[in-house]
C-alpha cells in the first residue's frame, strides 16, 4: 500500500525500497515469511552483497531509517514511482523519469484527469500517472498481452492504487479503446510499434472539449506516420521532441601542475648534487572540485509526438 | 475538466496568434492587447468559450515612428475562415531544385509599399499572400522547401487571427521561457517538468518550496500538481516583498486551493518558527513597522518583477483582506494577514514536510541548512539552479554530512524535431541551458 | 595569396582578416585602391563601428599587429579556412568547422589526395580541402550554377590555391563526374539535395583500390535513401552521425550567499536600533569562476554519412 | 595513394572481425593475433594485398578455463564467401509484433553443449546460423527487428571471417578510443579532426605540440596532415622517458616524412633552448647520466604506456641508431641521438612555429607560458583538456594577457544513427565525453 500517500511507518505488506548504494536499490515486498519454490512458507530472508536482511525486522520501522545487514547496513525508503522503475521486474522496455516528466506535462495531468493510456507495459509509467491523476481522476490502462495485464492489475492492487486504474487487456489496434470510453479522456498516451493505427481511436476516446495527445517511439518513421494520421484528424499543436537527461559526475580531482621556469637558469653545483640523490622536476598537486559526463550517455529514449485535439472537432 | 468554459472579466487569458502565444490580462472591457504593431480590444471575446478564434479587423491605423499602429477589433470566426492558408491558396507546383534564382533581392516585384497599401486595403490575409505569391518570380521555380519557408515568412507577417485559449502551466511555462527565460529563472519545460517528478507533489502530503521569482509558475505548478479538493498543502516561501503570483492567478484555480497554498517570507517565517510568540512579543512591544516589512523591502532586491507588474497581479480577495488588515491594524491587537500565513506556516513547519523544492537565485547551500531540518526522514529533496559550480559545492557538502542519500545532479538536452515529408530533421536551433537539478532523498 | 602557406607580412593582394571582436571578423583584400560603383578608381577604405580604416596602410604590416582605427583599433590576422568560414560571402548555405574537420578525417584527406566535391557552394568546405590536400593533391570540384563556379574559380586563383584545383560547372546528378575522373578518386562528398541520384557515380570515380565517401544532407530522409544507394552498389562500414559543437560561456560571476543564522536568536534592543535605521539582512557576494551554454545551441546541422568503397570492386 | 600495397613482416596490420578491429604487430611468421577466445596464426597474411579477407580455420581446440581456446589457421577467402550472412539465409517471414513470444529462456531447441558441437563440426558459420534458426521456436513470429536483434548476436559469435586492413589515423583513432580511451587522453574522433583543423597543420610550416600521452596518436595525426614530400615539420615535446610512437610506427610513413617528427623530452630540450651550449658543457662536464635521462625518469610517471609496449614500440630504425648512439658514448665527445634532436627541435623553436597544440594531463597553464613565446603571431593555438576547469582558468589567465585573440572554449556531441527501414533513429548509447579544446590566435 506504500505508494498511495507519503507514510511514516513500514507496515506489513509495503513494498520498501531497499537503498544500498546509488546503483543497488532492490524494491522487497515486507512480508515476514514467503512461499519457497516447494510450497514451503518459510521465513522471508533478502540477500544482499552486505549480506542478508530478515525482512520481518523492518516492519514497523520508520521510513528513511538505517538497518542493518548481516554484514554492513543499508537504508529503508518508501518507493515513489521515480525509485519503482529503476527497481521494477521489467516485463518490457520501460520509460524512464525524464521522457515520462514531460509526457505528464505535456499531457497536463494532474488530480482530476481520465486518463488512457497503451500498452501497460511493466506498469512504469502508469504508477506516474496514477500519481499525477489520484484521488480524483482515472487511469484506463490497455495491453494486448493478457498475462502483463493481470500481472499489473494485481500489482496496482498491491500497491494501494486499485482504487484509480482500470486495466484492460485487449488489442487496441485494431478494436480501440472500449466504447465506453468515447469522449470520456483528457489525455491519450501510446506506446505501440504501429501508434498510427491506434491514432483515430485516441480520437474518439478524447473529449469533445478536446484533449491532449502523446505517442512514443524508438524510430522515427513511427512518428512520421503518426504525425500524418494525427494531421488528418484535425489534431493541432503537432510537435515532437527527444529529452536527453544527463548526469554530472562530481568529483574533487588532484591534478599535477609542473614547474618549466627553472630550466630558464642553470643548475647550481649544489643542485646538481643534490639531483644525483632523487630530486625531482618541480611537479605538485592542486585540488579541483570538478564536473564531467560518464563515458557512455544515453543518446536515445524515443521520440516524443504531441499533438492537441482542439474542442468542438465533430467525432464522425 | 471537460465543459468548455467561458472567458469571464478578471481572467489572465493566452492569445495565439499562429505559433506566437502570450499571457494578457482581460481585467475589464475597455482592456487590449498588444501584439507588435497591432494594438487587439478585447471586449468582444466576453462570455465567448475559451478556445474560440476571433478574426482581427482593422479599425483605424495611427502613423508611428516605425510604421503604422494599428487598432482592431475581433470578430468571432466561423469554420470557413480557420482553412488553413495553404488550403485556400493550393499551391502545388515546385521547382525541383533552387539552380535558376539567383537571389539578387529582385525576386519580389511587388515594392513594399505596394504590400503595406494592399495589407490596409484587403481584410483577408489570404488575398495578400496570393498576390505575393502571384508577384514572386522565383516562387514556383523553387523547391517545395523554400515554398514553405517563404510562406511561413509571409503569413507571419500577414495572417490575422488570434485563438483565445485558458492559460495552463504548459503555455505559461512556453511563454514565460520564450518571452525572458530568467523571469522564470531559466527553467525550461524538460526541468519544469522533472521537478514535479522529482519533488513527488501530488493530492497527497505537505510541501514546502523555496523559490527566488519565477513569476508564479513554480508554486503554480506545484498547486496544479496538488489539485483541487485534496488534502495537500504547499508552503511558498520567497525572498521578496510581496509573492511573485502571476502565473498562480491565472491558473483561476478554486479557493479552496488557493489557500492551501500559503506564501511567506523566508526570514519572517523562519524567525516566526524559531521564535513564535516571542518575535511576535518584540515586534508588538516595538514599533508598528512590522520586521517583515523590513526584511520583505530589503530581499525584495532579488523580485524581479517590477512594481507595476505586482499591484498588477494582486488577487482580487487578496485585495479586500488587505483592506480588512488595514481597517484590523488601527484596532492594534488583531494580527496581520501575513502573521496569520507564518503562523499556519509556522504549524506546517513543525509538522515537517514531505518533500522540500528549492529554485534559488543565491547559493542554495545556507537556505538548504536551515530548510533541510524541516523534511520528514525518507522525502526528496530538488535544488534548482542555473549555476552548476553552485549545486557541485552543494553536492559535496550534502554528501559530507550523509543526510541525504542518492544524490544526483542532472541536466537535459530537449530537442525538438521537423517531421514532414521528406523534410525532417531535429530543430535547427535549440535552447542551450535547462539549468541543473541536484536530487536526493532525506534519511532519519 | 594568403591562403597557400603561413607567412609573416602583409602583402598586396592578400586576403587578410580585420578582427575587431570575437562576433566581428571581416575578409579585406590588401589593395590601394578599389573602382567604385561609378567605375572611378578610388582609395580603399573600409569602415567599422571603430571608425575607418585606410586598406594601403596595412600593406607591409606583420600579421598579427594591432592596426589603428579612426576611433579605436583592431587586428590584423592571416586568413585560414576556419576565419574563412565565418568571414566569407555566402552564396550558399555553408558547412562549418566541426562538421568539416569529421569529413576531413573520415575521408582521410592528406597531402597527395584526389578529392572530388558538389557542390562548390559557397567554396567553404573546398578551402578546407586544399588546405588539406596540397601541394601534392588535386580537388574537382563541382557546381551546378554557372556564376558560382565561375565566382568559386577566381577566387581560388586569387587565394593562392588555383594551381591545386579545377571547378566544373556540371549537373552532376545526371551527367556524373566527366569521364576522366573515372577511377581517379580517393574521396568523394557530396552536398546535394539528392544525393542518391549521384551515387553512383562517385562509385565511378572512386579508385579500384577503394576509397571513401561522404555525403551531407539536412534532412534525414536524403540520408536514407543515400544509404539505399549505397548499399546496393556495395559499399561498406556504412555509418552516419551528427557532430554538434557547444561553445561554453565562461564568465566570474558575483552570486550572493545569505545568512539565516541570525533568526534562530531574539534580536537585542541594540541591533533593533541599528535595524531601524538601514541595516540589511544579512548577505554578501562570492565570486565563482563558471561555465554555462549559450542560450541557444546549434541543434541541428546536417547528418553525415560515411561509407568505403572496399577494394577490387567490378565497375561495371 | 592508390595502388594496393601488400602485408609485410613488420607491418602494424589492423584485424577486422564483424565490426571489431584491432591493431596488431606482424612483428614475425609466428606471430598470432588474439580475438576473444580465438588465437590466428599471422603467416599466411605474408604478402597478400591490404584489404584480403581470411577465413579462420579451426586448427586446434584445448580446455580453457572459460571454455575451448581456439587455434585458427587463416585462409585467404573466395568471393563467394564473402556474401553477407543474410543473403544465404534468405530470411523473409517476420510476426506482426511480439505478442505470442513469451521470454521464457525455452525459446531455443538447441542446447548450449549441442551448439559448441556444431561450433566444432561446421566449417561455415552460416550453417551455424541456419541451424539455429530453424531451431529457434520463436524466430519467425518475431518482428524483423527482433530477427536482425537475433542475426546481430549469432552472427558476433559465430561469424568467422577476418579483414585485414592497413592502418590509418582514422582506424587507428576508433581502436584506441574503444578500447582504452585513457591511453589516448580521451580524445575522441570528433575532437581529434578539430585539432587538426582549428591547428592549421598541412603541407607547409613548423608546428609544435606537446602531449603527455597519446599512444602517438596525436603525433602521427599532425605528421599525416603534414604529409609525403611536403617541408613541413613537427616538433613534438614529450614528458616521458620514450616517447609513445604506436600510432606513427603503424602508419609506416616514408623515412623522410617520419624525420620532419623531432620527438623531445619537454624539460630537456627547453634546457637545450634557454641555456644551448651551456647546458651541454654542463652536462658533459659532470656525470655521464645526462639529465635528459634523469628528467625523463620523473617524468615517465605520467606515461601511461607499460614497459613491454614501449620496447614493441621502438622502430627498427631507432633500434639501430641506439645501437650507434652506445657505440659512440664509448667515444665519448660524439654528442647522443637525443641531444642531436634537441639541437634541432632547438633550431626549430629559435625560428618560432606556426600553430602549438597542446594535450595535457597537467594543469596546461604553466607549459603554455613556456610555449606560447616560441609561436609566431596570427597563428593558432589550441588547447586540449578532459578537465573543462583546467581550460576556464587558462582561458581567463589568456584573457587578461591579452597575448592570444578569438578565445573560445568547445565541446561536441556526437551522435550516431542507425539508418535502416522504418528502424531509424539515434543509436541508443552514445559517449558522453568529446574533452574540450581552447583555441585562440596570437598577437603580436
Amino acid at each position: 500500500m506504500s505508494f498511495l500517500k507519503p507514510k511514516t511507518y513500514i507496515e506489513q505488506g509495503d513494498i520498501v525500497i531497499l537503498y544500498l548504494s546509488v546503483n543497488s536499490m532492490h524494491a522487497i515486498e515486507a512480508v515476514p515469511t514467503i512461499v519457497n519454490k516447494k510450497g514451503e512458507t518459510i521465513s522471508h530472508i533478502f540477500q544482499t552483497p552486505y549480506g542478508s536482511l530478515k525482512v520481518e525486522s523492518i516492519i514497523g520501522v520508520e521510513y528513511g531509517s538505517r538497518v542493518e545487514l548481516s554484514k554492513g547496513w543499508a537504508h529503508v525508503l518508501q518507493p515513489n514511482p521515480e525509485m519503482w522503475t529503476q527497481t521494477l521486474p521489467h516485463r518490457t522496455q520501460i520509460i524512464y523519469t525524464p521522457d515520462i516528466s514531460m509526457i505528464l506535462h505535456q499531457l497536463e495531468v494532474r488530480p482530476g484527469a481520465v486518463v488512457v493510456e497503451s500498452g501497460t507495459g511493466s506498469g512504469s509509467l502508469s504508477h506516474y500517472f496514477l500519481r499525477a491523476l489520484k484521488p480524483t481522476g482515472r487511469l484506463h490502462t490497455f495491453d494486448f498481452h493478457e498475462a502483463r495485464a493481470d500481472q499489473a492489475r494485481e500489482e496496482f492492487r498491491r500497491h494501494g492504487l486499485g482504487d484509480f486504474v482500470t486495466v484492460y487487456h485487449r488489442d487496441v489496434c485494431n478494436l480501440g479503446f472500449s466504447s465506453e470510453l468515447d469522449g470520456a479522456a483528457d489525455a491519450v498516451f501510446l506506446d505501440l510499434p504501429a501508434p498510427d493505427l491506434a491514432v483515430p481511436h485516441a480520437f474518439k476516446a478524447l473529449k469533445l472539449s478536446g484533449g491532449r495527445f502523446c505517442s512514443f517511439s524508438p524510430c522515427i518513421e513511427q512518428s512520421q506516420r503518426c504525425i500524418a494520421q494525427l494531421t488528418k484528424l484535425g489534431f493541432n499543436e503537432i510537435c515532437s521532441m527527444e529529452v536527453l537527461q544527463q548526469e554530472s559526475v562530481i568529483k574533487t580531482r588532484s591534478l599535477p601542475v609542473i614547474d618549466l621556469e627553472f630550466l630558464k637558469a642553470p643548475k647550481s653545483a649544489e643542485i646538481i648534487a643534490n639531483e644525483d640523490n632523487k630530486t625531482k622536476e618541480p611537479k605538485e598537486l592542486k585540488k579541483y572540485l570538478t564536473s564531467s559526463n560518464p563515458q557512455v550517455l544515453p543518446g536515445h529514449t524515443g521520440f516524443l509526438t504531441f499533438a492537441t485535439l482542439p474542442p468542438n472537432i465533430p467525432k464522425s | 475538466m471537460g465543459s468548455i468554459p467561458n472567458i469571464q472579466l478578471g481572467d489572465y487569458i493566452v492569445i495565439q496568434r499562429q505559433k506566437y502565444t502570450k499571457l494578457q490580462k482581460f481585467g475589464s472591457l475597455d482592456a487590449t492587447a498588444t501584439l507588435g504593431k497591432e494594438h487587439l480590444e478585447l471586449k468582444s471575446l466576453l462570455d465567448q468559450p475559451y478556445g474560440s478564434t476571433f478574426k482581427m479587423c482593422v479599425k483605424e491605423s495611427k502613423a508611428g515612428k516605425r510604421g503604422a499602429q494599428r487598432q482592431h477589433t475581433l470578430e468571432l470566426c466561423s469554420e470557413n475562415e480557420l482553412r488553413s492558408i495553404r488550403d485556400i491558396l493550393n499551391i502545388s507546383s515546385s521547382g525541383a531544385d533552387n539552380r535558376d534564382i539567383s537571389d539578387n533581392g529582385e525576386a519580389q516585384a511587388l515594392k513594399s509599399e505596394d504590400i503595406e497599401q494592399m495589407r490596409e486595403a484587403c481584410n483577408e490575409s489570404s488575398k495578400i499572400i496570393e498576390k505575393l505569391v502571384e508577384n514572386s518570380k522565383t516562387f514556383h521555380t523553387r523547391t517545395e522547401y523554400s515554398q514553405d519557408k517563404y510562406l511561413l515568412k509571409k503569413e507571419k507577417k500577414y495572417f490575422e487571427f488570434v485563438q483565445i485559449r485558458q492559460p495552463s502551466i504548459r503555455l505559461m511555462a512556453d511563454i514565460f521561457h520564450r518571452q525572458d527565460a530568467e523571469k522564470v529563472m531559466g527553467i525550461r519545460v524538460d526541468t519544469l517538468s522533472q521537478i514535479i517528478s522529482y519533488s513527488s507533489v501530488s493530492g497527497f502530503g505537505s510541501y514546502l518550496l523555496y523559490e527566488s521569482g519565477t513569476n508564479g509558475l513554480l508554486p503554480a505548478a506545484m498547486l496544479n500538481s496538488i489539485g483541487a479538493d485534496t488534502q495537500a498543502t504547499l508552503v511558498h516561501m520567497h525572498p521578496g516583498n510581496v509573492p511573485q503570483k502571476q502565473a498562480l492567478l491565472a491558473l483561476k484555480l478554486p479557493l479552496e486551493q488557493q489557500q492551501r497554498c500559503i506564501s511567506v517570507n523566508l526570514y519572517s517565517v523562519l524567525r516566526e518558527f524559531y521564535q513564535g510568540d516571542k518575535a511576535e512579543t518584540r515586534s508588538d512591544a516595538t514599533t508598528a513597522q512590522t520586521e517583515a516589512e523590513t526584511a520583505a523591502v530589503t530581499a525584495s532586491e532579488e523580485n524581479d518583477a517590477s512594481t507595476e507588474e505586482q499591484s498588477d497581479i494582486i488577487e482580487p480577495n487578496t485585495k479586500k483582506l488587505k483592506l480588512d488588515e488595514s481597517l484590523n491594524s488601527n484596532n492594534k491587537s488583531a494580527p496581520l494577514r501575513w502573521q496569520l500565513e507564518n503562523k499556519r506556516a509556522a504549524a506546517l513547519m513543525n509538522a515537517k514536510f514531505d518533500s522540500l523544492v528549492m529554485a534559488a537565485k543565491e547559493h542554495p547551500s545556507n537556505i538548504l541548512q536551515a530548510l533541510l531540518p524541516l523534511v520528514k526522514p525518507s522525502r526528496p529533496v530538488v535544488i534548482f539552479s542555473t549555476c552548476k559550480e553552485l549545486l557541485h559545492e552543494t553536492y559535496m557538502e550534502l554528501k559530507t554530512t550523509g543526510k541525504v542519500t542518492n544524490l544526483h545532479v542532472t541536466s537535459n538536452w530537449l530537442r525538438t524535431y521537423q517531421i514532414l515529408p521528406n523534410r525532417t530533421h531535429p530543430e535547427v536551433n535549440m535552447s542551450g541551458n535547462s539549468g541543473y537539478l541536484l536530487t536526493g532523498y532525506t534519511l532519519k
